[in-house]
């Protein structure tokens, strides 16, 4: 039970990289780190929003985490159904829920697209295939699983991808959905984004499985390492583990190696960890990695300065309508207990 | 007419509902190429074939939730549990994934699936395979509890709980599964409402609300306090747990002046005692005498035969109950 | 006399048991480097180390299970559970296991284990993070269940939890943890028994019988009561959910002759109907109007503020539930 | 979701010897061969009983599975921790459980070690270290683990094993808890008794794990693939993982690959394998083997009729005393809820 060192157990995302890719175009590319800016200002504002006590429970932010969404939405089709933990924003926002409704959620207003009764762990959008975020540690990776079994038994193409963190692989039910997947070739993705952390605990101090990725090898599952901060990474992994699942092959797992740039949740008191750690971690973001690779390949600072100029105007003016939002009516507290 | 029993009864309801609708499907330990422990999805595998009849490995974790998000994007599961003691392993998507999904995501999404199998005691099964489970699941908003207590029920009940948008409990007692009763021919579709009461014996002394296995005690109660004592009992099977049919159940009191609520699920906290306050709340003035329930006594069930019988709330301890409120 | 918080009550209990007894451990998530979520375990690693003081993955049932194990044999460990909603995921090993174990051996093993941590609403954590559990613990006869209200009483109540021979859930309700009242030097053993209620506030119009959160409520309601309609309530704070203290409770009612029960578990076969139940089981004849129970409206805790502080049991509606039976 | 021929899935149990083992003497034999034919003809009059309806709910026999039983009670201390699945009456008899009380018990008679309230499944003795057997399927495993971890708190050298089925593999507590076991490096040995079936369902078909000792891997547990029908391959593994488990170099994984001869459970339809495979079977299962064994090594079969002839005896004895045995007094109904 002795405690390893925590810097081991924090490997340079960097150092995770399967394979250097440059798959998509500087056009595509584009619009990618446009929404990647858009959901760090989303997050940020929402962080401000909850500490002048706008937004209460359990609010987690995805900063630091925006490739594995941003790379995703680029990789699937719309209708591809994804569920995720209450760690959500990021993959609603890349598949293009509105800000200003995302943020009437989290506030618990009535333009949220839950009528704020969901709020921040619960963010989905079934018309964008955003088949909910879940607040019980795992329990959405059933339920993709059962939305690929919907898909195999109805003999439709359109797959699921579930994303979960490190933390989650020692829930037990994710080993029975890994065995019965496989088993059933099911037309689904185990996204794992491992950020080295569960809540304020290094996954280090209690798993026992060195490399995440091999976790599944026992079931016979395909699966890969990859840099989860590497846009153009994720993108790739996901596209051919999608083309495995609609081809009939069965599920993938891939293991997205990222890092949490803020606290587990609103609130962390942030003791578990350094900021020079953090402050290491910076240089391997997504959108820092992004920012370097356009200039990279030509693109102007100028150009990107507008596109964030925009996105801040955009973001600005979805919190403004939040705030400004209405409460649900009284009325909603007892309405869609049961369908009728 | 002819006579089925109990698991012919929910056999034909699933067989009907898969011909009818493609998107029911049943997933479950040993349901497939063995029928079921107790054989009641017998055949079905030969006629909807491993695509809709899975059986699976021992993962109630992930067989549920599995079904949940199947049903999540509109198919129709029916899970067995192959008793219903197993939940525990499997509560959290049964409670916090079914019955609060329509719920916390505003009305956006629902779960439209079954979840059935046997539970009960009488058959020397122990503590962790006779638990009756009605009173924990009616303490879960978002999912409908039925326990019918006749074939007859237990096929209208079935394709009404298949039909149903939300998540239901469909719950059989084991001592029920070889017992008959008169059905409509095979190809005559009908349904039995959820939420809606049944009586089955008339009387005007007292009435007792149950359902499921203690019904058919609280029945043969009856007869013998008629006999015994010349005690006049109405009979009201509940059918239904969640919603539960008050109605029904303070319009016999207003007969009888008289309420007990029987169960086979502990007493403590169990939906005798929320039949009793809702007695209270909506019409005290109708009771005579004070209402009371009776339910399992405070210890799980034990194998011995003699002490198990002791605990159970059947026939010999409604009596004694009856004849409390009547002296 | 000094004053001290909730947590710091939670804390010096444990802190002060395992100073005393070697057989007592903690385990859990995030409970001994970070000092807990909640930070109510805070500074116990540093004192007793990580042999005593277990970080454990998130792996509820396995380590809910390794507590029984320990238990069995002879070790009292105390299990955090982040959320009360989290007893879903390891249920089985809670209700099946530990609760039954003494019952289905024969008397040969008991399991002398706590489980504690928060739950309740009002703080805007939604449907999975809010949830009330006493009621539905309170069904599984073989585990004890407690819920202080004060920091006096979390002290001594946990104290005795963890010297009880059989499995205790310890509630800590997430709106009482700021809160502060008065202690006995630390320095002073005492414990409070477990099964014994405790008269809050002295009064003769009404009883209301309560615990944990809705205690304080109950309290406010009855200042605004008495000084807006010169209502003049008793509270009862239960204290033990089981054993439950219906001595108490009913010489409260034969002074009053009227009885609400609150709690912020579901109202629908929760603690409150089986209170109510009692009251007529055993002294009908007290109850001058009829008695009844308020609890969670029949909806999950939704995270918006309005609708949530509709849906809980708290001051507004206790207010409106006491007018009502008052009239 | 295609069946896999029954036939390939049950692979001769011979097939899965690690290494020949002769390490126990011919007078360590005898007495185990006694029991192994204690256990088994208790277990088949409590057949006979059951179908003469003496026996109600659900019991199961371990006829076929003894070798693991009776090798695991030779290997270990009388004070180490044993937990098992509902089918665990060759585990209990093995470590000295009295005949008569174990025979009562299934009957639900007063004299039962339990008084009669637990039954077929829940087999236990807390004086010979026999801390439970359950009914629900992996359950029993982290109780093991748990006891394994207490034994590392108080710094005492008792030792857990706990036997589980193939089938119990794919409960995911089971892995929550090699996972902590692991990490934990406790005092624990996990037995799979493997008998290719789960309940009526052959385990490949509902498995995507080929070899079940690979299984904890991931973990970087040891773990080994025996014969678990050869006793003696059975005390061989068991003491070594029980070497390791006392040297603090914490669990063993052992799969131990047997067949079950009679049903699940009293009642089985046995619908789902043939007259044939089981016929197959025999020419593997422990007790022939050993018979077989005891031969070679010069014991006559005179002296074996003779163990055997006194063993029916003692089991005709026991049954006797179990069907005039008093059933409990109906007060005990109320008693145990509590510890008091
Ligand atoms: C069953 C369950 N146990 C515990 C929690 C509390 N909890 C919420 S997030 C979390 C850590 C999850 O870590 P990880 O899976 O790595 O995801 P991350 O938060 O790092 O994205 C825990 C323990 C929970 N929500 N559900
Ligand atoms: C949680 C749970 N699910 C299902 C069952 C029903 N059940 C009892 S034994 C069994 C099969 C177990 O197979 P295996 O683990 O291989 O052990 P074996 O019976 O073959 O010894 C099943 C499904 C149970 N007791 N508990
Ligand atoms: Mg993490
Ligand atoms: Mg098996």
């Amino acid at each position: 039970m002795a405690e390893p060192s925590l810097k081991a157990s924090v490997p340079s995302a960097k150092a995770a990289v399967a394979e250097p890719a440059a798959v998509l175009s500087t056009e595509q590319l584009l619009p990618m780190y446009r929404m990647m800016f858009l959901i760090r200002r989303v997050e940020e504002s929402l962080l401000e929003l909850a500490e002048s006590g706008k937004i209460g429970g359990a609010m987690h932010t995805a900063i630091g985490h925006e490739g594995a969404a941003v790379g995703m939405a680029a990789a699937l089709r719309k209708d591809d159904y994804l569920t995720c933990t209450y760690r959500g924003h990021h993959h609603s926002l890349a598949r293009g829920m509105d800000p200003k409704r995302a943020i009437c959620e989290v506030l618990g207003k009535a333009p949220g697209f839950a009528k704020g009764k969901g709020g921040s762990m619960h963010f989905l959008d079934p018309s964008l295939g955003l088949m909910g975020a879940n607040g019980i540690v795992g329990a959405q990776v059933p339920h993709a699983a059962g939305m690929a079994l919907a898909s195999k038994i109805r003999g439709e193409d359109r797959i699921a991808i579930t994303f979960f963190g490190d933390g989650a692989l020692y829930q037990g039910l994710m080993h029975e959905t890994f065995n019965m997947a496989q088993k059933w070739k099911l037309p689904v993705i185990f996204y794992c984004e491992n950020n080295r952390y569960s809540e304020m605990t290094p996954i280090s101090r209690t798993s026992s499985v060195s490399d995440i990725y091999q976790f599944v090898r026992a079931y016979g599952m395909e699966s890969v390492q990859i840099d989860g901060n590497d846009v153009e990474v994720v993108y790739d992994a996901i596209s051919k583990a999608a083309e495995r699942a609609r081809a009939g092959e069965g599920p993938t797992f891939i293991e997205g190696v990222t890092y949490r740039l803020a606290g587990h949740m609103a609130g962390d008191l942030e003791t578990y960890r350094t900021a020079e750690e953090i402050e290491m971690q910076r240089a391997y973001e997504p959108l820092t990695q992004l920012h370097q690779k356009l200039l990279d390949r030509g693109v102007s600072e100028e150009e990107l300065n507008k596109i964030r100029a925009e996105v801040e105007e955009e973001v600005q003016e979805a919190v403004e309508y939040a705030l400004e939002a209405p409460w649900p009516d009284i009325a909603e507290a007892y309405t869609d207990v049961y369908k009728v | 007419m002819r006579k089925t029993t109990f698991i012919q009864a929910v056999n034909e309801a699933m067989r009907d509902e898969m011909r009818r609708d493609e998107s029911v499907f049943l997933i479950g330990e040993d349901i497939g190429h063995y029928g079921g422990l107790f054989r009641v999805t017998r055949n079905l595998m030969e006629e909807f074939g491993e695509r809709r009849v899975i059986d699976t490995p021992i993962s109630e974790q992930g067989f549920m939730g599995m079904a949940v998000g199947a049903a999540m994007v509109g198919l129709r599961p029916i899970v067995e549990l192959m008793y219903m003691d197993f939940f525990l392993v499997c509560a959290d998507q049964i409670f916090n994934q079914a019955a609060k999904m329509h719920y916390m995501t505003g009305g956006l999404l629902h779960v439209p699936m079954v979840i059935r199998g046997q539970q009960g005691g009488g058959k020397r099964y122990g503590s962790q395979h006779s638990s009756s489970v009605e009173s924990t699941f009616a303490q879960f908003p978002g999912i409908k509890v039925v326990a019918p207590a006749t074939p007859y029920d237990a096929k209208g009940l079935l394709i009404s709980a298949i039909r149903d948008d939300n998540p239901v409990l469909f719950l059989e007692h084991k001592m029920l599964y070889f017992t008959r009763g008169d059905m409509p021919d095979a190809e005559e579709e009908y349904t039995v409402p959820i939420g809606k009461a049944d009586i089955k014996r008339e009387g005007k002394d007292l009435t007792i609300a149950t359902f499921s296995y203690t019904l058919l005690q609280a029945l043969e109660a009856a007869e013998e306090l008629k006999a015994e004592h010349g005690i006049d009992i109405e009979v009201v099977d509940l059918r239904s747990i969640t919603p539960l049919d008050m109605e029904t159940v303070l319009t016999s009191v207003a007969k009888t002046g008289r309420l007990l609520a029987v169960h086979e699920s502990q007493a403590n906290a169990g939906i005798g005692a929320e039949i009793v306050a809702r007695a209270y709340e909506e019409a005290p003035y109708l009771l005579k005498a004070p209402a009371r329930r009776l339910g399992m006594a405070p210890a799980s069930i034990p194998v011995s035969k003699p002490l198990e019988e002791e605990l159970l709330p059947w026939k010999t301890n409604i009596k004694a109950a009856v004849l409390e409120m009547m002296r």
